[in-house]
C-alpha cells in the first residue's frame, strides 16, 4: 500500500514538475504577452494541482494535509484571477494582441 | 531595584522616545514644541544625575527586563557614555528651547508634530546608542536615530534639502550595513553580542580571519556615519539645507556618537586582542586625520555660504578628535574626548547664532551677511565668542583641548612637532576662515539697510549668551569635561594588554 | 538533497540578483526583487529559520513590493542613464568582496554544533526558555522577553518610518474634500478579481489573527501578522478603490493606530517599573513570573502588530494619496 | 555538506557585491533603493547561515523528545534586521517621490544638474 502511494505519488510530482516546465517554455518561446500568459497560466495551475496532490499523498492523513489542501485552494482561486487582471491590465495599457508574425514588435512589446 | 534613580540608563532613552508617540497626536499649535522641549528637559535633568552618579560610583549599569548580562540585553553608563549624553540631551535643550521662532518659520504648521516625533526619536536613538553595551542594540538605536535625522533634515525648506537627505540616507544605511556584517564575523566567532563579554571571548579567536574582516568592515561603516574625511561627502549638504535648529543639534552631537561607538569598538574589543592593532589604528588613522584638518579648513576658508563653511570646519574639527585617539596615549584620547564636547559647545552656539542671524538676513551667503553685526551687535557677540572657542583662543573651551592636543603630541617626541605645527597652521585657517564672517558682518556694506529694527526671539538670544558663556565657563574652569575624559581615556587605555 | 536544494535556490538567487542590475526597466527589476526575496525566504526555510521565513516572505516579497510599485507609479519606470564612474565602483565592490571570501576561510564549518555560536549564549535561550516562559517557539521567546528592548527600539524604527513618510508626504488634500471622479476607483469595474477578492481578504484576515496569536506555538508573531493584515486591507483598497478603503479605517484611525501601538509595548516597559522590576521585567506583571511573561509577549506582539499595520498601512494611503 | 557551507557564504558575499554595485554605480534614485534592499538581504543570509545546525529543525518545542535546534539568536536579529530594512527603503522612496515632484527627474545627475543651474 503505501509503496503503491509512493510511486502514485511520485509520478503525479513529475507530471506536476513536467507541467510546469513546458508552461516555462511556453512562456519564454511564445511570441505576444497573451498567449505567453496562456501558456504560463494553466500550465501553472495544473502543476500546482498535481505537484502539491503528490505531496499530500507524501504527508498522509495530518494536519499538513489540511494546510496544503488550504495552499491550493488559495492557489486555485488566486492564480487565474490574477491571470485575468494582468491580462485585462495590459489590454487597457494599450497592448495588441500578435496577429501575423514580424507585425507587432513596434508595439506589442511589453 | 527600587529607587527612581536605579532606573536613570534606562529612562534616559525610554522617556524622549514614549514621549514622541504623544506628540504626534498634539495637534493646537505649540503644544508639539512644548512637549518636545519638555521631554528634552527631562532627559538632560536624568543625563547630569547620571553624570554625577558616574562620577561617584565610576559606571552604572542596567540589565533589560533583569536578564543577566550576556543573555539579555545590558546598559551601560560610564564616564565617556556620561560626557556624551551631557553633549547630546545639552544640545538637544539648547536648540529646542531658543529654536521655537526659528522652527515655526521653516516647518509647517501641520507637519509640526510629525517634526517633533522625530525629533525626540532622533534624541532617544542616539541616548539608546551611548548608554547601550550590546552590539546589536547599537544598530538597532543608531537606525532609529539615523532615519529620525533623514526626516529632520528633509524638513529643511530649501529643496536641495532633499537630494542631500537621499545622499545621507543612502551612505548612512551602507554605514550601518557594514556596522551589521562586522558585528555578524565576531557573532560568529564568539557567539555573544554583549561588549564585555565580546572583549573576553574574542581573546581565543584574535587573529583570526573573520575578526580581522569584521575589524576593518565595522571602522569603515562606522567612518561612514561619522563623516571622518575621506567618507564625509554627505555631511555638508546635509548640514546646509536643514532646519537652522537641526543643524545646530545634530551638528553638535550626531557624528560624535558614531565616534564614539568606534572608539568603544575599537579600544574594548579589537586594541587588546588583534596583534597591532593598536599601531595599525594609529598608522590609518592619523594620516586621514591630518588630511580631514587641512581639507576640510582649506574648503571652509574658500566657502561662501556660512552653513556650509561650518559644516566644512565640522569635518576638520572631527579630524582633531581622530587625530587624539590616534596617538593611543591617554594625553591624546584626553584631548580628543574633551575635544568633542568643547566642539560641540562651540559648533552648538554658532549654529545657533547662524539661525538667528537668518530671521533677519535674506539668505546666508556671506554677502547677505554684510553689516549683520551693527544690526544685531548683541548677536554677533555671541558668534564672536563662539568662534573663538572654535579656533581655541585662551580662555575659551576650544583652547583647553587644542592645549591638551598640543601637549599630547608633545610627548610623542619628535615626530609629534610636525603635528604641533600643524595644529598651530590649521588653527590659522581657522582664524581666516572666521575672519571672513567678521570681515563681513562688521565692515560690509549693507546691501539695503531695512528701516525697522529687526526683533529676535528674547529666547534665542538668551540661549545664545548661555552657549557662549558656556564656551568661556568650560574654558575657565574645565574640570567636569576633563575629569569625565581624563577617566574615559584611562578605561579605554586599560583594555590594552 | 536538502543540499542540492539549497545550491539550487542561491545560484537561482544570484541569477535574479545580477539580473536586478542589469534591467533598465525599473518595473522588471522591483518584480525580480519579490522574487529575489522569495527564493531568500525559501532558502532561510532550508536553514531552520521558520520565522524568519515567514517575515521575509510577507515583507520582502509582499509589502516592499507594493511600496516600490506604488512609488515607481509616482515616479518612472524606467532607468535613463547608464551608470557613473564603473571602473571606480568595481574596483570598490571587487576589494570588499575579496575581503568577505577570505575571511570566509576561517569561519567555523556550516552547521558545526561545536561552532562559538552554538554553544555559547544560544543554548543558554533553548534550555532556560522552558522553565522563565514556557512557551514553544523560542524565537518569540528570545524576540519578546530576553532581547524584547531590541523589539521595543525596532517598533519604534516602524514608527519612525511611519512618520516620517506621513511628515514628507503626508501634506496632501484631505481625501474627503477631493471631488468625486478625481479619487481612485481602483479596479472596481472588474468583475472577477473583485468576487474573488471578497472571498478571500477575510480569509487572509484570519490567517494574519492566527499568525498574531499563534507566534509563541509556531511561527509567526506581530510583524508577520502585522504585513499581512496590512497586505490583506491593501488588496482591498486596489479592488474596491480607496475611498472604501478609507471609510473602513478613516486616517484618524490609522494615525490611532501608528500611535497606540508603541505606546503599548512602552507601557507594558514602564509597568516593569512601577511594579518593581526592571524594565520590560514581564515577570512581575502576574504573581506567577511565568504567567506574567506569557501576558507581557502577549501584549507587545500585540503592539507590534497595531504598528506595523498603522505604520504599513499609513505609507501605502501617503503614496497613494500623491498620485491624485 | 561543507560545500553548500561555504557556498552560502559566497553568495552572502556576491550578493552583497552585486547590491553594494547598484547602490554606488547606478544613477538612478529607485534603483540605489533596490540595490539597497538587496544588500541588506545579502547580510541576513549571513546571520542565518551562521545559526544552522547540522540535523538540526526551527527552535520550536514540539515535545517529541530529544531533537536538535538551530539557533534562535540570529533568526531574532534578522527579524529586526528586516524590518529596519523596510522602513529604511520606505523613508527612502517618501524621499524620491518627493524629489520627483521638486525636481522632475528621479536619475541623480540630472538633479545635480539642475541644482549647479
Amino acid at each position: 500500500m503505501t509503496t503503491l502511494l509512493d510511486i502514485l505519488s511520485w509520478v503525479l510530482l513529475t507530471l506536476g514538475g513536467l507541467s510546469i516546465l513546458i508552461g516555462g517554455i511556453g512562456a519564454l518561446r511564445m511570441p505576444d504577452l497573451y498567449t505567453r500568459m496562456h501558456a504560463a497560466s494553466v500550465t501553472d495551475s495544473m502543476g500546482a494541482i498535481l505537484v502539491l496532490s503528490g505531496i499530500m499523498l507524501q504527508a498522509g492523513w495530518s494536519l499538513a494535509t489540511i494546510k496544503l489542501m488550504a495552499v491550493l485552494l488559495f492557489l486555485l482561486l488566486t492564480s487565474p484571477t490574477s491571470s485575468y487582471a494582468l491580462a485585462s491590465a495590459a489590454l487597457l495599457a494599450g497592448t495588441r494582441p500578435f496577429e501575423e508574425a514580424g507585425q507587432d514588435d513596434d508595439e506589442g512589446q511589453e | 531595584m527600587n529607587a527612581l534613580v536605579d532606573h536613570f540608563p534606562a529612562l534616559q532613552v525610554v522617556v524622549p522616545m514614549l514621549v514622541a508617540p504623544l506628540v504626534v497626536l498634539l495637534r493646537p499649535r505649540g503644544l508639539a514644541w512644548a512637549a518636545c522641549t519638555m521631554a528634552s528637559i527631562l532627559s538632560f535633568a536624568i543625563a547630569i544625575q547620571l553624570v554625577q552618579l558616574v562620577l561617584a560610583n565610576g559606571s552604572v549599569g542596567y540589565l533589560m527586563g533583569s536578564w543577566p548580562a550576556p543573555y539579555g540585553i545590558e546598559l551601560k553608563v560610564d564616564a565617556l557614555s556620561a560626557l556624551l549624553l551631557l553633549v547630546v540631551t545639552g544640545a538637544s535643550v539648547f536648540a529646542l528651547v531658543s529654536g521655537r521662532e526659528s522652527l515655526d518659520g521653516q516647518i509647517e504648521a501641520g507637519r509640526q508634530p510629525y517634526f517633533y516625533a522625530a525629533w525626540l526619536l532622533a534624541l532617544a536613538g542616539l541616548s539608546g546608542i551611548v548608554v547601550a553595551a550590546d552590539a546589536f542594540n547599537i544598530f538597532v538605536f543608531m537606525e532609529i536615530s539615523s532615519l529620525a535625522s533623514y526626516v529632520l533634515i528633509a524638513g529643511g525648506p530649501d529643496r536641495r534639502a532633499l537630494p542631500s537627505v537621499f545622499k545621507y540616507l543612502i551612505m548612512g544605511t551602507i554605514g550601518a550595513t557594514f556596522y551589521l556584517i562586522g558585528v555578524g564575523l565576531i557573532y560568529m566567532m564568539t557567539g555573544t553580542l554583549n561588549l564585555g563579554d565580546m572583549e573576553l571571548r574574542i581573546q581565543a579567536v584574535a587573529d583570526q580571519r573573520p575578526v580581522l574582516a569584521a575589524a576593518g568592515f565595522i571602522t569603515v561603516g562606522l567612518a561612514l556615519k561619522a563623516a571622518i574625511f575621506p567618507l564625509h561627502v554627505w555631511l555638508p549638504n546635509s548640514y546646509t539645507y536643514a532646519p537652522h535648529m537641526v543643524t545646530a543639534f545634530l551638528a553638535a552631537c550626531a557624528t560624535k556618537v558614531s565616534l564614539y561607538i568606534l572608539l568603544r569598538f575599537d579600544f574594548f574589543v579589537f586594541q587588546g586582542n588583534l596583534e597591532g592593532h593598536a599601531l595599525q589604528f594609529a598608522f590609518y588613522l592619523m594620516p586621514v586625520a591630518i588630511l580631514g584638518i587641512l581639507v576640510g579648513s582649506a574648503v571652509a576658508m574658500f566657502e561662501n555660504n556660512i552653513k556650509r563653511l561650518l559644516a566644512f570646519s565640522s569635518i576638520a574639527q572631527i579630524g582633531y578628535m581622530i587625530l587624539g585617539a590616534s596617538f593611543v596615549t591617554v594625553a591624546g584620547l584626553t584631548a580628543g574626548i574633551v575635544h568633542i564636547f568643547n566642539h560641540a559647545l562651540a559648533k552648538g552656539a554658532l549654529f545657533l547664532a547662524v539661525a538667528s542671524f537668518a530671521t533677519v538676513a535674506a539668505g546666508l551667503q556671506l554677502d547677505d551677511l554684510k553689516g549683520i553685526a551693527r544690526r544685531m551687535p548683541w548677536t554677533f557677540g555671541a558668534f564672536v565668542i563662539a568662534a573663538l572657542s572654535l579656533i581655541g583662543v585662551p580662555g575659551t573651551a576650544g583652547f583647553v583641548s587644542k592645549w591638551y592636543l598640543i601637549t599630547a603630541a608633545m610627548e610623542l617626541g619628535t615626530w609629534g612637532l610636525p603635528l604641533v605645527a600643524l595644529i598651530l597652521i590649521s588653527s590659522l585657517m581657522a582664524v581666516v576662515y572666521i575672519w571672513r564672517i567678521v570681515e563681513a558682518a562688521y565692515f560690509g556694506e549693507a546691501p539695503n539697510e531695512p528701516a525697522a529694527p529687526v526683533r529676535v526671539s528674547p529666547l534665542l538670544v538668551v540661549t545664545l549668551w548661555l552657549a557662549a558663556a558656556a564656551n568661556i565657563y568650560f574654558g575657565l574652569v574645565p574640570e567636569l569635561p576633563l575629569t569625565l575624559s581624563g577617566d574615559a581615556a584611562a578605561d579605554l587605555l586599560s583594555h590594552l594588554p | 538533497m536538502i543540499a542540492i536544494f539549497g545550491i539550487f535556490l542561491l545560484t537561482l538567487l544570484v541569477i535574479t540578483a545580477v539580473a536586478i542590475v542589469r534591467t533598465e526597466n525599473l518595473f522588471v527589476a522591483v518584480m525580480l526583487m519579490g522574487i529575489a526575496s522569495l527564493l531568500i525566504a525559501a532558502n532561510f526555510f532550508l536553514l531552520d529559520a521558520a520565522d524568519v521565513a515567514l517575515t521575509e516572505a510577507a515583507v520582502g516579497a509582499g509589502i516592499s513590493t507594493v511600496l516600490f510599485l506604488s512609488a515607481l507609479a509616482l515616479t518612472s519606470e524606467r532607468e535613463r542613464a547608464k551608470s557613473s564612474n564603473r571602473i571606480l565602483s568595481f574596483a570598490v565592490v571587487a576589494a570588499a568582496a575579496l575581503i568577505l571570501i577570505y575571511a570566509t576561510f576561517d569561519k567555523p564549518r556550516f552547521g558545526d554544533p561545536e561552532a562559538p555560536v552554538q554553544t555559547h549564549v544560544a543554548p543558554w535561550y533553548l534550555e532556560k526558555t522552558p522553565e522563565y516562559i514556557d512557551i514553544p517557539n523560542v524565537v518569540t521567546a528570545v524576540l519578546g522577553s530576553f532581547r524584547g528592548y531590541d523589539t521595543l527600539g525596532e517598533v519604534f524604527v516602524v514608527f519612525t518610518a511611519g512618520i516620517g513618510v506621513l511628515f514628507l508626504l503626508g501634506s496632501g488634500v484631505p481625501l474627503g474634500s477631493m471631488p468625486r471622479e478625481k479619487i481612485n476607483e481602483g479596479l472596481r469595474h472588474h468583475l472577477i478579481p473583485r468576487v474573488v477578492g471578497r472571498v478571500l481578504i477575510p480569509f487572509i484576515l484570519l490567517f494574519g489573527l492566527y499568525v498574531q496569536f499563534h507566534g509563541e506555538y509556531g511561527p509567526g508573531g506581530g510583524f508577520q501578522a502585522g504585513a499581512i493584515i496590512a497586505a490583506a486591507i491593501i488588496l482591498f483598497a486596489l479592488l474596491e478603490g480607496e475611498q472604501r478603503a478609507l471609510s473602513v479605517l478613516p486616517e484618524r484611525v490609522l494615525l490611532g493606530l501608528v500611535v497606540f501601538g508603541p505606546l503599548l509595548y512602552g507601557a507594558v516597559g514602564v509597568a516593569g517599573i512601577v511594579l518593581g522590576g526592571n524594565f520590560l521585567d514581564y515577570s512581575v506583571l502576574s504573581a506567577d513570573p511565568v504567567k506574567g511573561q506569557q501576558l507581557g509577549i502577549l501584549i507587545i506582539e500585540a503592539g507590534v502588530g497595531v504598528t506595523v499595520t498603522g505604520v504599513l498601512l499609513g505609507i501605502f494611503h501617503a503614496f497613494a494619496a500623491r498620485g491624485r | 555538506m561543507e560545500i553548500l557551507g561555504l557556498y552560502n557564504y559566497w553568495v552572502f558575499a556576491i550578493l552583497l557585491m552585486i547590491g553594494f554595485y547598484a547602490v554606488i554605480a547606478k544613477r538612478n534614485l529607485v534603483k540605489k533603493l533596490i540595490g539597497l534592499s538587496l544588500f541588506q538581504a545579502a547580510v541576513f543570509l549571513l546571520y542565518i547561515t551562521m545559526g544552522k545546525v547540522d540535523g538540526g529543525t526551527a527552535p520550536i518545542f514540539s515535545g517529541t523528545g530529544d531533537v536538535i535546534f538551530s539557533n534562535p539568536l540570529p533568526q531574532v536579529l534578522i527579524l529586526t534586521a528586516i524590518v529596519v530594512g523596510i522602513s529604511t527603503t520606505a523613508l527612502g522612496l517618501g524621499i524620491v517621490v518627493r524629489l520627483k515632484e521638486e525636481y522632475g527627474s528621479i536619475e541623480e545627475h540630472e538633479i545635480q544638474e539642475i541644482d549647479e543651474r
